[in-house]
């Protein structure tokens, strides 16, 4: 955690991706050697269903800059339709997001098949783009940048304070 | 018209009447030189591609000779296409800008939409004749490039072209002889009103010319790629002479 | 309907007939054209062999005057008759739209003389217009002569579907086709729609004086090839072709044998005769020759004129 | 197989005390290590908390990398384990059994991908240690919280479904069939026998295609182990690996499969006396009646009537002399749609290819000229069985005098199919081989590069060459009948530059045989999606990995045979065949399968009872108990992709290895330390 003023600013990013595509994809990226920004941090989910708005959320309020969501395409999710379902969830969120003066930018919902591995690259380095140029994100509400607890806590003693719960 | 001449011998599809003889006047050998390695410049393609959109794709020529077999000017040229991309890859660079087939291009555009690996050969044949251009290796033998010069000039002053001002410039600067051929087409031309001598221009010629200028004084589009052979010496060069 | 109309300097010099049609057509079909104020030269395919940039530069003025032509948000249409400024224009326009290196050199040096170009002009051609603004019904129509029995070969060169294809088949295209059947005119098959006619090579120069041999060849395979089909006349959409097509005919015969003499015209100047236009105002007596099989109004086109007359009472 | 399984004699390390982390860091030789600093990783995660244990080894997924786990854990240094090496998709069953050896919960573990997420895709070594560091930390901080979950077993239904019956489906079939195993084969088409039934000789060592296939064919059509579905398609897939629930929907004959005897009366006596539409069998070349059997030794040898043509279904007014020639009073015109419904253990996808549209090609024109024909047509046409008995002959009955092989149609071309083939170069020898054989004709081959690796292929080119078979290195222009002398006069001429000779020539031909590319099914997506399965950028279906992995897809259970999978020759589509049924075999004769811990469950103290995750479930695994207003998963049922979780308002479902404590861990970890 540095922001250090000497150094330019370098954007972190949350991806969430699904463990049927958009991960695959990511690691045909990698078998494919295509080089792509650091700056995105990938977290395997099954689907991109399982995605809870609190995960953005949290991802935000611990520093991220930008939080990525990859699923299937429309129509080949492996569980049918979760995948409909992060988009019903992605766009009430998107509307609490912009209500909170976060721009549409820094949070993305990407369908990347697994054999599209050339995409996360694309997107990565689009998106880790796009935040670099909006900047580092600064909330209302203090981050938490201190080091956490060493045995973290129960979730419901995180739920953000920056918003409610969100419901599909 | 030497050049030309020399090619023209060549032809492989079923020529013009006048030019299937049959016979060779005169034995000449077949020149097939060999190239020493330190006679390429490596850095070749990497110029061409950093000069064309998409140029890069010329590294994945797969030599299938599409270009070639659709061109229409084929005939015409000293190095097919397909040869100019093998070459440029490999960088005999030498022998790629004195070849008279980027002047001979028509800019058809026939093998680049044909092409298999959908390489910009008409753009790569653009980017050859600037290069022949600056470092002055076109082919003497052929008036096109000096008539591009031309054309350049007459938009960069008046801002349009006058067909008719053009080719009598050509003419009296190249092959003055054959003006004379074309005067009855040009009376003809004038008595239907298609052809005259006043010269078309466009009002606001300080702001194109502002403009051409202005492209110049902005930020470079890329820095032109450094790596090139020190001045390598070249036996014999391909093409014109 | 009105339309931005960039004519270029071929439509201006030889293509005089050129322009003069498709005024002509337009204006009876309804839609008009408005020629941009102070255009310049598109730059041909010469420019881009000297200078590149300079060459999008040079269409990008003419985008920027296309532009100030914009209502609101809507794009411009610019229309051109010639296939070689629509390839020059489009290209511009392409390599604009990307955004990249080039075009910010280019915004910047509009910007340095004052211009500025939003990337809201579509490039159209004039067939292109024809065919899918006033549309084949409306043409149809509108015929008051049907040109039954003609037998056309319609030439659409190489500009026009190359290196991009925006309103039509890039390997077969067929708009010129379909026009020439919506006047009743019978469009002969042959595989030589998009073949080079070496006109446009030069840089504009209709005297093909740089390489007369080349152009006199492909010229004669196309002119010939048409003949073997059994066309009456080769229809072109651009000036260049057309001239190049028409002017050397007699030396491509001196040069390679097999008489040819054919009848190379402007699509719009058929289709102005179809309409009912004037000789005169479709420029058919600058044409070095013309010579259609003779109709016969009263056997031929009466039946069929008194029914697309009854169409054309709208 | 690679399921975890613990060590029954041992006893669990460690469940309620502290976590105690071991961190392990793979260089994968220099894959890893020769972009992230291996010491600096393992410098930082013996920094972080709860880890006890940090090391470095160069493979970890051999036998004494993964001791290295087992003895930490049995010494009681650690009780939970991540390992940062490759994707999970890769080693994840790797790990999880070497800590399930350790006397642990296999699930009492985690993996980092510093390799496909890391190593391979970042340009500068610090920004890859950094984001190695990150992925670490996550990966420490979720497994502390990680329960001790066993891993759970289904069994495993005995029956194979094998989806195609071309030469791929066939074998496949037959090897599991003789193996004892029940084998459901479907085949859209009327016959089995597929692509390889039409060809006439087979490469290199030209046995004659039906000879081979023939006797395959009528071994599936006897075998006590084979219920064979023709003209029948798969239209529903339900389960999972183990345990699929398939619907298949027969189309129907108007002929009763179990009466007709293949006599072929009925043929004969159609009101029709020649046959009159295109007979797709033999690709438009022939005709057939709309009573048909596509060629003699289909198999069933069933008739078909087809209702399109047909005059009775058409009109209802035919004396359907058909009827009066049955002997054994097979036709039933009443015949609807059935529909079958079976339980299997395992799935081998052998649906094949399709041949590439050479009318996308419209320089070679295909379609517009008639002497242009496709590879397909001329293996119809030189067939003994085909439309001409075996002559190769023009539309217009005369033999060619030229003829022109065009290579590479449709392949390794941007603008259709960037890939090659593969088979086009043999097979374009091949017909080279027979149209001269049979027609004494000139052949020329136009080709880019000749492509022949295979048993026997290079010496197969030599001899075509020694035949005296023209071979132009050049793809081919443009095809055109525009002469421009007078032997080009009335014939089609091929138009390419010859590269070696440096020379674009004219080649005027009779006849052009265009060597079509093999292409994806055009269904290939609806089956995909049907099986849950995935397909490559060019609509092949993607197997699980490209060399260890070559007939499995990511759905288990789901195997590939042949062209399915991408092009392929016959040899190579048995083998492919033979190794898809052999890991069916593996997975249905164990009877059992190992499945994912990851389902979920709800916990009943918090759940308020809205039922927003019944509706949502895909699987119908959540039921309501209306009483207690509390909702309950089915883990039998529950495949573990967490909607339910994600969309719990009260957060009472949760998904085991997915809570949302491990994924707020997780979010911390990547950001924590960057």
């Amino acid at each position: 955690m540095s922001e250090d003023a000497s150094r330019p600013f370098e954007p972190r990013i949350v991806a969430f991706f699904c463990n049927w595509c958009t991960y695959t994809a990511a690691d045909l990226a990698g078998i494919s050697r295509m080089q792509y920004a650091p700056n995105v941090r990938v977290i395997r989910l099954m689907c991109s269903g399982r995605v809870d708005p609190q995960f953005v959320l949290s991802a935000l309020r611990e520093g991220a800059d930008g939080v990525l969501i990859g699923g299937c395409h429309p129509g080949d999710c492996h569980y049918q339709e979760g995948n409909y379902n992060a988009l019903r969830r992605f766009e009430l969120l998107r509307l609490m997001l912009r209500g909170s003066g976060i721009e549409d930018e820094r949070v993305r919902l990407e369908w990347i098949s697994a054999s599209e591995g050339d995409r996360v690259q694309k997107v990565c380095n689009e998106m880790t783009e796009q935040v670099r140029a909006l900047g580092p994100l600064r909330l209302t509400t203090p981050r938490r940048v201190e080091a956490a607890p060493t045995a973290p806590a129960a979730p419901d003693e995180r739920a953000p304070e920056l918003v409610g719960q969100v419901t599909p | 018209m030497g050049a030309l001449a020399q090619v023209a011998t060549e032809p492989t599809q079923a020529a013009p009447a006048k030019r299937v003889t049959g016979k060779r006047k005169k034995w000449r050998p077949v020149k097939i030189p060999s190239r020493f390695e330190a006679l390429l410049d490596p850095g070749f393609a990497a110029e061409i591609a950093a000069d064309v959109p998409d140029g890069e794709d010329l590294r994945a020529c797969i030599q299938c000779g599409t270009c070639a077999g659709t061109c229409p000017m084929i005939l015409y040229m000293d190095l097919a296409p397909r040869r100019i991309i093998g070459m440029i890859r490999e960088g005999a660079r030498d022998d790629v800008v004195h070849s008279t087939t980027p002047w001979v291009c028509a800019s058809c555009y026939s093998c680049t939409v044909e092409c298999p690996k959908q390489i910009p050969i008409t753009g790569i044949m653009h980017a050859l004749r600037r290069i022949a251009l600056r470092e002055k290796t076109y082919p003497r033998g052929l008036p096109v490039p000096l008539m591009e010069r031309e054309f350049v000039n007459v938009i960069e002053k008046r801002g349009r072209s006058t067909e008719s001002w053009i080719a009598m410039k050509m003419y009296v600067r190249t092959e003055p002889t054959q003006l004379l051929r074309h005067i009855p087409l040009g009376l003809r031309l004038m008595r239907r009103g298609r052809m005259g001598f006043g010269r078309e221009s466009i009002r606001d010629r300080a702001q194109l010319r502002a403009l051409l200028r202005a492209v110049d004084e902005q930020p470079r589009k890329s820095a032109a790629p450094t790596s090139r052979a020190p001045g390598v010496p070249t036996p014999g060069t391909g093409g014109a002479s | 309907m009105r339309y931005a109309y960039y004519p270029g300097c071929s439509v201006s010099g030889t293509g005089r007939a050129y322009e003069e049609s498709l005024l002509a057509v337009l204006e009876a079909l309804g839609a008009g054209l408005d020629e941009l104020d102070d255009w310049n030269c598109c730059g041909a395919t010469a420019f881009p062999s000297v200078d590149e940039d300079k060459a999008i530069a040079l269409s990008a003025r003419n985008l920027a005057l296309a532009e100030g032509r914009a209502q609101g948000s809507e794009p411009v249409d610019l229309v051109t008759p010639c296939a070689g400024c629509f390839r020059a224009l489009l290209t511009a326009h392409g390599s604009l739209e990307e955004r990249g290196p080039v075009a910010r050199q280019i915004d910047g040096a509009l910007e340095a003389v004052g211009l500025r170009y939003d990337r809201r002009v579509r490039v159209r051609h004039a067939v292109d217009l024809l065919v899918n603004e006033i549309g084949i019904e409306a043409i149809s129509e509108a015929v008051t002569r049907p040109l039954e029995g003609l037998k056309v070969a319609c030439y659409y060169g190489c500009m026009l579907v190359r290196p991009n294809a925006t309103f039509d088949d890039q390997y077969h295209p067929t708009s010129m086709d379909r026009l020439m059947q919506a006047i009743g005119a019978e469009p002969i098959d042959w595989s030589l729609k998009t073949r080079c006619c070496g006109g446009a090579c030069y840089g504009a120069d209709p005297f093909s004086g740089t390489m007369p041999q080349a152009t006199l060849w492909l010229g004669h395979a196309l002119l010939s090839e048409a003949k073997r089909r059994g066309a009456d006349a080769v229809v072109t959409a651009c000036p260049l072709c057309q001239f190049n097509l028409e002017a050397f005919q007699e030396r491509m015969v001196r040069e390679f044998g097999h008489p040819i003499e054919m009848t190379v015209g402007y699509i719009t100047q058929l289709l102005g005769l179809a309409l009912g236009l004037d000789e005169r105002t479709l420029g058919i007596h600058r044409m070095l020759r013309w010579h259609l099989p003779e109709r016969e109004p009263a056997a031929v086109g009466a039946p069929a004129a008194a029914e697309g007359g009854g169409h054309a009472r709208t | 197989m690679l399921e975890p399984e613990m060590d029954p004699t041992s006893q669990p390390v460690s469940t309620n005390g502290g976590p105690k982390v071991g961190v392990y860091v793979c260089h994968c030789g220099l894959n890893i290590a020769g972009k992230v600093d291996v010491q600096a990783v393992v410098g930082f995660a013996s920094t972080l908390p709860n880890v006890t244990v940090a090391r470095d080894y160069k493979f970890m997924c051999s036998d004494p990398g993964q001791d290295l786990i087992e003895q930490d854990l049995r010494a009681g240094l650690v009780n939970r384990v991540v390992v940062a090496s490759c994707s999970p998709l890769m080693h994840e069953a790797t790990f999880r059994r070497a800590t399930a050896k350790g006397g642990t919960s296999p699930y009492h573990f985690q993996m980092a991908s510093i390799r496909e997420h890391v190593s391979w895709v970042t340009a500068d070594g610090d920004d890859a240690t950094q984001k190695a560091n990150a992925l670490v930390a996550a990966a420490v901080r979720r497994v502390a919280l990680h329960e001790f979950l066993e891993p759970r077993q289904a069994s495993v239904r005995p029956d194979v479904m094998v989806v195609g019956a071309g030469i791929a489906g066939i074998h496949a079939a037959l090897t599991l069939a003789d193996a004892g195993k029940h084998v459901y084969l479907v085949e859209r088409e009327t016959t089995i026998g597929g692509h390889m039934a039409k060809f006439d000789k087979t490469f290199p060592t030209l046995d004659c295609s039906a000879c081979i296939l023939t006797p395959k064919m009528s071994q599936v059509r006897s075998h006590p182990n084979i219920t064979l579905w023709t003209y029948s398609d798969v239209v529903a897939v339900e389960g999972f690996t183990g345990d699929f629930k398939v619907r298949v929907r027969h189309r129907p004959r108007y002929v009763r499969e179990d009466l007709c005897t293949g006599c072929l009366e009925c043929i004969e006596q159609c009101i029709h006396k020649q046959g009159k539409f295109e007979d797709e069998w033999n690709e438009g070349l022939g005709k057939r009646k709309p009573i048909y059997i596509p060629f003699p030794q289909a198999t069933p040898a069933v008739v078909v009537v087809d209702p399109e043509t047909c005059i009775w279904f058409k009109t209802g007014k035919c004396p359907r002399t058909c009827i009066e020639a049955c002997e054994r009073d097979a036709f039933d015109f009443e015949q609807t749609e059935t529909f079958d419904e079976v339980n299997v253990g395992a799935i081998i996808l052998a649906t094949g290819f399709k041949t590439f549209d050479a009318a996308r090609i419209p320089a070679y024109g295909y379609g517009y000229y008639p002497n242009v024909y496709t590879s397909l047509e001329v293996e119809r046409l030189l067939n003994a069985a085909g439309p001409t008995g075996g002559d190769a002959i023009l539309r217009d009955g005369t033999k060619p005098k030229t003829v022109g092989i065009i290579h590479c149609v449709g392949s390794r071309d941007e603008r259709n199919n960037a890939y090659c083939s593969k088979v086009c170069c043999m097979y374009s020898l091949k017909l080279a081989h027979l149209v001269k054989e049979r027609t004494g004709a000139d052949v020329y081959n136009f080709y880019i590069d000749m492509r022949t690796p295979g048993k026997g292929y290079e010496e197969f080119y030599d001899r075509i060459m020694k035949e005296g078979v023209h071979m132009v290195r050049g793809r081919v222009a443009e095809v055109t009948d525009q002469a421009r002398s007078p032997q080009e006069e009335g014939r089609l001429v091929i138009r390419a530059e010859d590269t070696l000779m440096g020379s674009v020539r004219r080649i005027p031909v009779d006849m052009v045989v265009l060597a079509v590319g093999m292409e994806p099914q055009p269904d290939a997506q609806d089956v995909r999606r049907l099986f849950n399965i995935s397909c490559g950028g060019e609509g092949f279906f993607t197997e699980r990995h490209p060399k260890l992995a070559p007939v499995s897809t990511f759905t288990d259970g789901v195997f590939l045979a042949g062209a399915c999978q991408g092009p392929k020759d016959i040899p190579d589509t048995v083998a492919q065949a033979g190794a898809a049924a052999a890991e069916a075999l593996a997975m249905v004769d164990r009877g059992y399968v190992m499945l994912e811990a990851n389902t979920a469950w709800i916990d009943e103290a918090t759940c308020s009872g809205c039922k927003t995750c019944v509706g949502l479930c895909p699987f119908s695994a959540i039921a309501f108990d209306e009483e207690r207003k509390k909702a309950s998963v089915n883990e039998v049922v529950c495949k573990g992709c967490g909607i339910c979780v994600g969309a719990c308002p009260s957060g009472a479902a949760q998904q085991h290895l997915f809570t949302d404590a491990q994924i707020f861990a997780e979010i911390e970890g990547v950001l924590e330390h960057v």
